[in-house]
């Protein structure tokens, strides 16, 4: 749910009048009286919402919604907003439907990374959900304890577990399976993320990158040769192996996922294992994910949650609003939306505008 | 008669003892000047019964008077005048003036021996060196913390220590001089006027911030000067307490010393810290301005604060200080400190880094505060103690709208009465950026590892008692 | 006993009380501790007192001035020393 | 599964022979290869391992297997033994349906808790496993984080999490919860319990005795009367109903369990809110639970699972085998069996024998 | 030559000081005795050197040096042949010679004096009094110890105070005596013997435990006595080490009350612990066996041990000691020691109840041992410290098959060179029952509340560097 | 200066000196510092040996059992010392 309750007066305040979908709050666990309580105006219909709303807020908007999100389209207006997950990178031809029907569209995935947008940073708050979440799905599906336990009736060990990327979704994966009393390793291109991962009690898995090598040019620069990557590979394998958990996380939005572990790795796992591919939307960083399904290779069980925030609905939705509005904040004056393409937030996160796509990235 | 004036003489000095020992303590050390005083008290009255004073002119006795009434008068308008944050000058100025003293009673005392004993004539000479070079290194001090005619900065010239060797061995000179013929009036002054440029010679190259650490020596010295006097008077109660003095001063300098991470060479030839290794480091932002404690100091800081904020950033998570740093939250509260630790939603690398580290470490979660919580709190604390934080902390995001964090909400820490920034440098944190906290008036900079840090104030705070 | 070796031997013993008092003084007392230990080294003041009882009338200066220089050092060297304590006192 | 392979060398190092029913350990993740690499012998079919073994190892057995269970009576020899969880105190009319077999039963539930049993300890060590599994579960279906976390994108704050019966299962809940994040507190008739909640980190909700009553007789005592029973149900409601996570652990083998969750404070929860119920299998802890179902009230939902053990099979098997292992090896000499009666844990398990029910509490 | 034999006197005084500075701390203890030595070396040589000596016939320096081999003949036959446990009482004995050569020499010093002065009349019955007292109250202590004739238990008698009092004031009337008649032999002897019943008496009431606190009184008597001695013979020497030993020695009868928690009153009246207070818990399997230790002793044990396992149980769980373990641990291993944890499958109230505390204080996972690993390596550890555990460490689960917990396999810390427990009180556990382990002779208790001990024994081992 | 005053004073200095000695002395060292100390205090046997040297004989006799008894208590006393603190030393 893009809006909760509690985030309600903070846009009325500033002479914003909210219409809310009539049970759009349920699942997350927000009641209609609850909005209506805080001054929203419910809505008995999304075409009755679509025709009175200036500004469209939604989680998953078009071409982030790739099952419900065109039956939307028939119902917005020219010189309506739309903000929510659009996926402009991944799917720019809804992008130019979007153009077409004359509507404004921010993509909130477009967030520029500086601090004043942090607030506003849909993308950290929602795999900050998905990290965590990860751990559990794992845990849950794992035929094994997580901590080390010695008890009368024999010792059990620790899981081991493996997190590939240690961005946002990553490092919370990290300090989640390491609270459950898992044994953690994590591994980045990024070597910088090594402090970052040792910050949160993990290991850091260091490729050994040959000396020589990486005197002449920088460690990335040497990382490209064909060799690096079979040494890449080696070391992901022998850890991958020996993992419990393996729980990968390394998405580039908009691109397809890089692949770190390959179907021979996954048959190399232990039986019981479990694979959460956190990547899974954009092809996934393992060879044999299949998104949203349940895949059993030799009774190593991968995952490929799409949606994992959908999951923790409140606390999703909570953040989401959060940001959301921290977002229609910025760009409102007096309760109507006062666009300026010179802000860097504004501008980097329009898409469509006057019915054109205007989006460098996106065009 | 005189066996009472000394029986006097030693309770005196079992008073000013006593007086050292209470001044060893925070909680006695009020106590412990007063018994000094009682001390000092006591033998200028007994004094007064000495046979060779009572047996004196009136004129005698009045001069006395007047003269003590005048050095009072000036000591204590000094004393009162003063700023407290000149005290080290002040110090420094008056030990002088108790090293002039033992000079002009040596020389006195050389004048009016009858048939002086070689004890005498090598006790004087004694005196007047160490007081000459108290007396005017004790006014370079005073000047040179002052800054009336000279700065703070180490004053080098070509060869420095030859000189000072030469003038040592001219002063030596004539001391025998004096020694072999103890008429020899000029002989004395000499030593004095040599002893007294060896003094300003000695005293010129160390830098203002070694300037606490001269001037405990200069007073190890007056000390000596003192004790020299008494050989002179074959007196017991100046014997004791200069050697006394003159023990603990040189304690006290080697103490400070090993507190600055110094040696006590090292201070006195105006070589090591100085400007250069702070300059390294520091930029525009910094120069000159930033404050660096120790330990204790921080320890002093906190011992007297009633609330205290602690700010975490990610150099808490890097040195996983979490343990120690709960500890020292701990002991601040069994000490009546009420703490709070105020969490920035993006302090550390992910999103409730804070969180976990602190839940590790078992701090209660009614004690984290939200950052919009604990902001409107810093004015009404006394100490905001940021550990490992940096910008979450830089009020440059209020004020510089062209700086990256420009407009992420900041922790006001810089509102709070003093504010603690416990860190390993003045690097910058994730965004690369200098922050104008760490020179601010009321910040304190703690240099260290974070945890290793933590662990050295919490000792720091329980040996303070 | 010759009085030399009795002066010497009160010598030797005030010198290692002197080192006994101030080992482990807490860093925060350095100060008031050096000023303190200052404003006793005034006992010079003593001497000064048997100078300016003397005939000799050049004598009678430097011990009367020696007297003025000493009170400064006892006197201020107290009173600085009171102040600066007083801001340890803590607030109860 | 009742055996892992780890500990078939002790059994046959006694002289034990080990046959295993083909495929029974795929689940939990130990292949037949498995169990055949340590010396077992691999039987095709359950009826045919019948017709062989002279004892019997299950998990489940007869009674505590009301699905499957009586598939086997028919397969049951006179003069063989069986072990396991034959729930022998719920279910007597198995009990006797085994002695008319002939079989010597030992239930491994009846286990005396002496100190020299606590390896045979079954039901402590599946205890253990049912209370971390049953936080994994409630964290699994709450739409809510457990950890507080301040964020740039607000504030989530930590779940409640309430454990009522802090036995073997709810201290374990407890530890789990507690190391997730949640703010625990916990609740037992049996007042010591206090000390051992408070030492996992866990607070200790106490009930206001009235201070004249309880000087005169025993707090247990005044415990009985209907006042005490409001006031207990009072403070019990007020817990539960502020809480997101109520887990409840009151079972008494053998008996119905007490209810103490009753509907109404269900009613009161917030949306969203879970209750895992690990007495489900004797009724429940709570009013609304229904066995191995999710039950949604009012948007509560309501876990009733009956063997989570089974869902954690790997580690579960292996603390099974090892407490089922130390049973029979403290039954065998020269690798038979040596009944002693005079032996407590002997006395205290064996249900039937030579045609009768034996066991004092099962007659 | 007398004032060389002076400033030697002094010299040797100040390497007495020397040698006690370096006895106040292990790492330079032994060679703070050998300084001492050294001392006394000095001082005996330089005394033959004084005029009465060197101006004595051949026969008194033979005399001299016979006397002095025979003496340290004994001296050094007692020290080498005596019990290591046996040192308290011979601290005792040999203390009680100091006080009688005093008695002799002051008695001496009497007869030889041709005009005494009052300082020597007054010195010498100070002397007599306290060197008689510290002669038969030293042996009195010796024979408790020793248990010859009188075992450790305090004697007490009607009227003892009184009688005690009477005895002091007779004394005091034969020093009045002395005073007004230095020629009065009788008068000298008669205090001796008054002063020696005193010794016996002021001596019997005090208990077997607290008999060192008693001896370190003694020893400072034997100070005294020896600085009255000095008085009596205006010798320098005698007075500063007589008075040295004199001071320290109360100084460390203060520490040791305090230690013990007992007040100098309650120890000299025989009141207080005894038996009573350790009576009170002890049943059949502790009467009298168990040891007790404090957080020094315990560091000092833990500071030379090479391989520590730790075992911990339910009490570290309810005193939330697990993050002071791990930074005990912690400093063990900083230390040079191998630290592992020992831990039991049912140790504490859940399965992986340790687990859990001790993960969230991150003590790694590969420290953690199970049970069967660690107890075939307790034989070569060189200290088991138990921790809150009790019925898991029970040797009673292998040999008292009636017991509740037969059978159950425990941790066999027993077989480690040195156990330490450390536990509130003996309560049992668990199980209800007696824990023969406390009262083995390789087991010192530690007696705290979980954290708050562990926290005292980090203290103490930092402290004993 | 009477001499008396002089002794008086170097008593008073020396007491001083015992007590700040001793002050913080680790508990583990109470045995070996009392044996140590107790040794020192066998002191006495300087002035025994001057009391051998007298021609009194009753005197001489006095001296010579005080002059055994303090060497029984230094050389005791300094090597039990010694013993005892071998206890002390780390195996490396
Ligand atoms: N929370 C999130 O989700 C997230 C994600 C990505 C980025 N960020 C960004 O990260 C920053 C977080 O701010 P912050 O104040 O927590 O951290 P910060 O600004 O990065 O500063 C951390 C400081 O800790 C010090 N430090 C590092 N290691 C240390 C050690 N071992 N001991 C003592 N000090 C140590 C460093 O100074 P020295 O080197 O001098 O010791 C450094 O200046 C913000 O800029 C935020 O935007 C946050
Ligand atoms: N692990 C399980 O699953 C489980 C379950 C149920 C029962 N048990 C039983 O529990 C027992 C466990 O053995 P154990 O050795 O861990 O514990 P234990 O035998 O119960 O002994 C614990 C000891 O800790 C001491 N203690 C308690 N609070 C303390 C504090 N604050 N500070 C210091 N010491 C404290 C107590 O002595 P003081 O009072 O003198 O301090 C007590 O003797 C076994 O008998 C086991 O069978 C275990
Ligand atoms: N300044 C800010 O306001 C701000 C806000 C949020 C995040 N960030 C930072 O941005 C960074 C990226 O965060 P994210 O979670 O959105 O990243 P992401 O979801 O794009 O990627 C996840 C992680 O996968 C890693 N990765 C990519 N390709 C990989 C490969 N081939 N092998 C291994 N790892 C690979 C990336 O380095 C990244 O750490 C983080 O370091 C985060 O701290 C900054
Ligand atoms: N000595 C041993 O060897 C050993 C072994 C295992 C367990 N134990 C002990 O046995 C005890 C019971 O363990 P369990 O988990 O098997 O018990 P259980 O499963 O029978 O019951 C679980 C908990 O529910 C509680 N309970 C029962 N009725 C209740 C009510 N109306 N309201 C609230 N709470 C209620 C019980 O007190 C118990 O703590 C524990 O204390 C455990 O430590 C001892």
């Amino acid at each position: 749910m893009a809006l909760v309750p509690s985030m309600l007066p903070s846009l009325t305040k500033v002479g914003a009048e909210v219409l809310i979908e009539r049970s759009a709050g349920e699942r997350a666990g927000f009641a209609d009286k609850a909005y209506a309580d805080k001054g929203a105006t419910i809505v008995a219909s999304r075409a009755e919402l679509f025709a009175q709303a200036e500004v469209i807020v939604q989680v998953r908007g078009l071409g982030a919604n790739q099952d419900a999100g065109h039956l939307d389209i028939p119902l917005l207006r020219a010189g309506q907003a739309v903000v929510g997950f659009l996926d402009p990178l991944g799917s720019p031809e809804f992008a130019r439907d979007l153009a077409q029907k004359g509507v404004t569209a921010f993509a909130i995935e477009l967030m520029p990374r500086v601090a004043r947008a942090q607030s506003m940073d849909a993308l950290s708050s929602q795999a900050t959900i998905s990290g965590y979440k990860a751990v559990l799905l794992a845990a849950h599906h794992l035929p094994r304890v997580f901590p080390l336990m010695m008890t009368a009736a024999g010792t059990l060990s620790a899981a081991r577990v493996f997190v590939l990327g240690a961005g946002v979704a990553g490092l919370q994966a990290i300090a989640s399976a390491r609270r459950l009393g898992a044994v953690v390793e994590a591994y980045d291109v990024r070597p910088a993320v090594k402090e970052q991962v040792e910050s949160v009690g993990a290991r850091f898995v260091e490729l050994p990158l040959e000396t020589a090598a990486s005197e002449d040019k920088s460690g990335y620069a040497v990382g490209q040769d064909e060799s690096f990557y079979r040494r890449q590979r080696d070391v992901l394998t022998r850890v991958v192996t020996s993992s419990d958990v393996v729980i990968t996380t390394a998405a580039i939005p908009g691109k397809k996922s890089p692949v770190l572990v390959t179907r021979e790795m996954v048959e190399g796992m232990q039986r019981g294992s479990v694979v959460v591919d956190l990547a899974a939307e954009r092809g996934g960083n393992c060879e044999a994910t299949r998104p949203d399904e349940v895949v059993e290779i030799n009774g190593v069980i991968i995952l490929g949650p799409t949606n994992l925030p959908a999951t923790v609905p409140n606390h999703a939705s909570q953040m989401y609003a959060k940001n959301v509005t921290a977002f229609l904040l910025h760009l409102m004056k007096d309760g109507r939306l006062q666009l300026d393409s010179d802000d860097e937030i504004t501008r980097e996160t329009m898409v469509t505008r006057d019915g054109h796509v205007v989006h460098e990235r996106v065009k | 008669m005189t066996a009472l004036v000394n029986v006097a003489y030693l309770v005196a000095a079992v008073l000013f003892i006593l007086g050292l020992v209470g001044l060893s303590h925070p909680r006695t050390a009020p106590r412990g000047n007063l018994i000094g005083a009682l001390g000092m008290l006591l033998a200028v009255v007994v004094t007064l019964l000495d046979r060779q004073v009572i047996e004196a002119s009136t004129r005698g006795l009045l001069l006395i008077f007047s003269a003590i009434v005048v050095g009072g008068a000036i000591g204590a308008w000094l004393a009162l005048k003063i700023r407290m944050t000149a005290m080290p000058q002040m110090v420094a100025l008056l030990n002088g003036f108790g090293g002039g003293a033992s000079v002009l009673v040596a020389g006195a005392a050389l004048r009016d021996a009858s048939t002086p004993s070689l004890q005498l004539t090598i006790a004087t000479a004694a005196s007047g060196l160490v007081g000459g070079i108290t007396f005017w290194g004790s006014l370079v001090a005073f000047d040179k913390l002052q800054e009336f005619f000279l700065r703070g900065k180490p004053v080098h010239f070509p060869m420095q220590q030859t000189l000072n060797a030469l003038l040592f061995i001219g002063a030596l000179a004539f001391g025998v001089a004096i020694a072999l013929d103890p008429t020899a009036g000029w002989a004395y002054w000499g030593l004095v006027a040599l002893a007294s440029v060896l003094g300003v010679t000695l005293t010129l190259p160390i830098g203002g911030a070694d300037m606490p650490v001269a001037i405990a020596l200069l007073n190890s010295y007056s000390g000596i000067a003192a004790a020299a006097t008494g050989f002179v008077l074959s007196n017991n109660a100046l014997i004791i307490t200069g050697s006394l003095v003159g023990a603990s001063g040189i304690i006290l300098t080697r103490i400070m010393c090993r507190a600055m991470n110094r040696s006590l060479m090292n201070v006195l030839l105006g070589h090591g810290v100085g400007a250069g290794q702070v300059g390294a480091s520091a930029d525009a932002v910094y120069a000159g301005k930033v404050k660096s404690a120790s330990a204790e100091e921080v320890a002093m800081v906190l011992g007297s604060a009633r609330r205290v904020v602690i700010v975490p950033g990610y150099g808490m998570a890097v040195s996983q200080a979490q343990h120690a740093v709960r500890d020292l939250a701990n002991l601040l509260e069994s000490r009546g400190a009420a703490v709070e630790f105020g969490i920035h939603p993006v302090a550390g690398r992910m999103p409730g880094h804070m969180n976990v580290l602190l839940a590790e470490a078992n701090v209660p979660y009614d004690k984290l505060k939200e950052q919009s919580e604990i902001n409107s709190q810093f004015e009404q604390t006394d100490v905001a103690l940021v550990i490992g934080a940096n910008d979450v902390v830089n009020p440059l995001a209020r004020t510089d709208p062209s700086s990256p964090i420009a407009g992420m909400p900041i922790m006001d820490v810089d509102k709070a009465r003093t504010v603690i920034v416990m860190k390993r440098s003045l690097s910058p944190g994730f965004a690369g950026i200098p922050n104008p906290l760490f020179a601010a008036d009321n910040t304190l900079m703690y240099f260290g590892d974070g945890k290793a840090a933590v662990l050295e104030l919490i000792a720091a705070l329980k040996e303070a008692g | 006993m010759p009085a030399l070796v009795q002066l010497l031997t009160i010598f030797v013993l005030a010198i290692f009380v002197g080192f006994f008092v101030i080992t482990r003084v807490p860093p925060l007392l350095h100060t008031p501790l050096m000023s303190g230990s200052n404003a006793i080294s005034g006992i010079t003041i003593i001497g000064a007192m048997l100078a300016v009882a003397t005939p000799d009338p050049l004598s009678t200066v430097m011990g009367y001035i020696a007297i003025v220089f000493a009170s400064i050092n006892v006197v201020g060297g107290f009173l600085v020393t009171h102040r600066m304590l007083g801001m340890f006192k803590r607030k109860e």
